[in-house]
């Protein structure tokens, strides 16, 4: 299963990019095991994860949802508008 | 349409046109500042995550309306690349009396601060840049991480939720 | 100047050469409603007794800057004959940040409304027209007085503390 | 002594113009007493008065504050700008 990580705000600089495509051992099937198998491909990424929101197109998801193959998860850090 | 990465334009929002059983319309420019906590900024960058970012500033508006009982409430935020003393975001109510103005005014204000997916980039005079750390905007954030979220994450600044 | 006998513009009281140090700016516009207490209002006539409106627009705004220290406030009345929807008030408050750009702006708009002597005179459907009654500004008005100074005085209009 | 009073707001309306002076009697000190003169002079102004300030040009006075010979007295009753 492969999964599209796209980094927002700060995420950017820690992932070094702004997208990041990965092949999911397999076993992954939620959002929180999709993202414990990003931060063990990008370390740097870890320590900003628990407060990072995941997105899907408009929809903010929550950890215990299901995964697919070829999903796109918009990361998205804790915001400063206005 | 809520994001523009060119200057905010005011009299469109206003709907000065409508509503004339309005007496009261208030406004909140933000603008951008040329200190941050004892740092001298030189501009900022804005980036938002679109579909988020609108679908969220709809809803702000629709909830500020019924919220406060007011006909007309919008909201529009720059993104991009701005000077100092450039605008950020325009909010502007209009309602019967100026009570429910100002108070609907500042709510929306306050939760496109705390909600939207929108991040500001600080570029300093000594040539580094920083992101502002902002509000955790997961649903399922765990409480004990809800008390803490402002520390802790190797972020550059303090939590802001009282600053304009 | 803050008594305009042409329509307000708000661009001149805003400030935003200055003050750089400021991220937050609160605009209020009070206009000119179609109904007021169930009459259809077609028009409004505000008179102002100059030299004493002048002088406490003058001390409002200081009193405001020094009260909620932001370092800009400005007021502005337009009199004369206006149309509904017609803009009869600006105010226009710079701060740091939001909160006291906020409560500062609806200071100033209180306390014109209730110190300066400006008078509103509404013209009906009906051909008929009447005075609002508005807020005594007598210095020494005896208490008996204050707790019932908008009844029992033939007007026409109950007292407006409330209204935009 | 001569005082005028000038008129704002609903008491143009009841005073039937914007400014009347007034002779007043021997006896009248103070604003108060002036203010009393002038609702024998105009009854219709009578249950405005105590609800009305009394300036003169940018300086609200006193009830117990004293008028002079020539003085112009402006008549402000409750306020609704805004």
């Amino acid at each position: 299963m492969v999964v599209t990580f796209e980094f927002w705000g700060a995420l950017r600089r820690a992932a070094g990019g702004d997208e990041r495509a990965l092949t999911l051992p397999a076993g992954v099937l939620s959002v929180a095991d999709a993202l414990d198998a990003l931060a063990d491909a990008v370390p740097a990424l870890g320590e900003y994860l628990d407060n990072t929101a995941v997105a899907q197109a408009d929809r903010l998801l929550l950890r215990t949802e299901a995964v697919e193959d070829g999903m796109r998860l918009s990361l998205l850090p804790p915001v400063a508008g206005g | 349409m809520y994001l523009y990465e060119t200057p905010l334009i005011l009299d469109p929002i206003l709907g000065m046109a409508e509503h004339r059983d309005c007496g009261a319309l208030s406004v909140f420019a933000g603008t951008v500042r040329d200190l941050n906590e004892g740092k001298r900024v030189l501009r900022l960058k804005y980036t938002a995550f679109a579909p988020l970012a609108e679908k969220l500033m709809r809803e702000i508006e629709q909830e500020t309306r019924e919220k406060f009982g007011v006909p007309h409430c919008r909201v529009i935020h720059r993104i991009g690349m701005l000077e100092i003393g450039d605008i950020a975001i325009y909010c502007a109510v209009r309602a019967p009396h100026r009570g429910e103005a100002f108070a609907a005014c500042k709510h929306a204000v306050d939760e496109v601060k705390h909600r939207v997916p929108i991040w500001k980039e600080e570029f300093f005079e000594d040539g580094t840049s920083a992101f502002n750390q902002g509000c955790c905007i997961r649903p399922d954030l765990p409480q004990e991480h809800a008390h803490d979220h402002a520390h802790g994450h190797g972020v550059h600044h303090d939590h802001k939720h009282d600053h304009a």
